[in-house]
């Protein structure tokens, strides 16, 4: 099963693969694209992953999980380009209990965004694009991504 | 074997993001002769133009796995330079 | 709005009605109907509700989320026969980070089965049925409920 | 008016899920005389047939608002006696 997927994300569909007779609890994590960034209008963004290591991480990322917990997880991370609104990440988490389902689903965002290799551009109204840092105070153009356009 | 002798050991050093396009290239394969740790890769990289904004927050891989700092290195590898991660 | 449906639950239909340019984090919740209770195994079971009381506390609950955080708050419970597997309650919560997504997440699935006056009756495999409590240790079924059949 | 005289106040007993099933009714209006307070409610309907079932762990509303122990009631409010919810 690939975790990294050009297509929209269905949770719907995510959901299904998880649960249960026995699994009552469901908690889900939608992370969708807003329309700003830091202040500035944000036009849309394309995500670009090492995607080798981004489904290897994502794998290990579902394991760990359903062993710390009676879980069972799925999730699913779009890249390429995305517009306002679309959901980026999509997580579910079903459990016996839902002290369980949120945990579990809480711990494999925070994970996902520390460990899988997966880098954002944004595009703003003004024409600039710009690689998110979250390590980075705030985000500022580089010359390079001012000037343009080396295309990826 | 002809290769030992034709073809001199590399490191395959992948970029990404914005590494990519700081330097120009989604991938570089350098000779592995000097290169025996992240360390030594990252300083190479460093010194190619527009190798200067490789910062301080890269993270390293060797083949597919998430490496500490200065993890030593084998010709034939595959090492990644991570910009700072934004998924999610 | 109403709160309380007799139809099954549409999470998509949920989020829709809360999600924004900047909201960006969307936690959900489903309980869904399990097939045992205290090991016992269960054919399906019955919601029912003040009704009135049920929408008012609802409200309150949403408006009480939307105050304390800076989210927007949907739900929906079933009353009526429901199968095995299916929602009987679903709540999502859309907010600008997720800290705040799944704490509002949370605090709504807590205070909903604390404070909504909504009751379920479980029928079982072996053809009794129990009104379920959760402040009782376990769950047996009265003699009236196994004699059968005051029909509700 | 006519009713103050022909229709005595009386407080209306809401009963739900186990405790409809209990008294065999899902209301009972009751003379107002002598209910003052909920545990007034509570007392009358203990004294029922099937009443004795309507436990310590009950949950009293007055007009849709869930109220604490020992509230005073009026006469004409609903007064609803909720065995422990299992919504969710």
């Amino acid at each position: 099963m690939a975790f990294l997927t050009r297509d929209p994300v269905h949770l719907d569909a995510l959901i299904a693969r998880i649960t249960g007779p026995d699994r009552g609890g469901v908690v889900t994590f939608l992370g969708l694209v807003r329309d700003h960034h830091e202040g500035r209008s944000v036009d849309g963004l394309e995500y670009s992953a090492y995607e080798p290591m981004a489904e290897a991480v994502c794998a290990e990322l579902i394991a760990e999980t359903e062993s710390r917990w009676p879980v069972r997880a799925a999730l699913s991370h779009r890249v390429g380009p995305l517009g306002i609104g679309e959901a980026a990440v999509a997580i579910a988490v079903a459990a016996p209990h839902r002290d369980e389902a949120f945990a579990a689903c809480r711990h494999l965002i925070e994970e996902l965004k520390r460990r899988v290799p997966i880098w954002k551009q944004e595009s703003y109204s003004d024409g600039t694009r710009c690689w998110v840092d979250p390590t980075a105070g705030s985000t500022k153009p580089s010359d390079e991504e001012r000037a343009g356009a080396r295309p990826w | 074997m002809a290769d030992s002798v034709g073809t001199p050991p590399t490191i395959r050093i992948r970029l990404f993001a914005r590494y990519a396009e700081l330097l120009g290239a989604e991938y570089l394969d350098m000779p592995a002769a000097g290169l025996s740790t992240t360390n030594d890769v990252l300083a190479r990289i460093r010194a190619l133009p527009g190798g200067a904004g490789v910062g301080e927050s890269t993270l390293v891989a060797i083949n597919l796995k998430q490496a500490a700092p200065g993890s030593p290195i084998r010709p034939g590898d595959e090492v990644a330079l991570l910009p700072p991660l934004a998924g999610g």
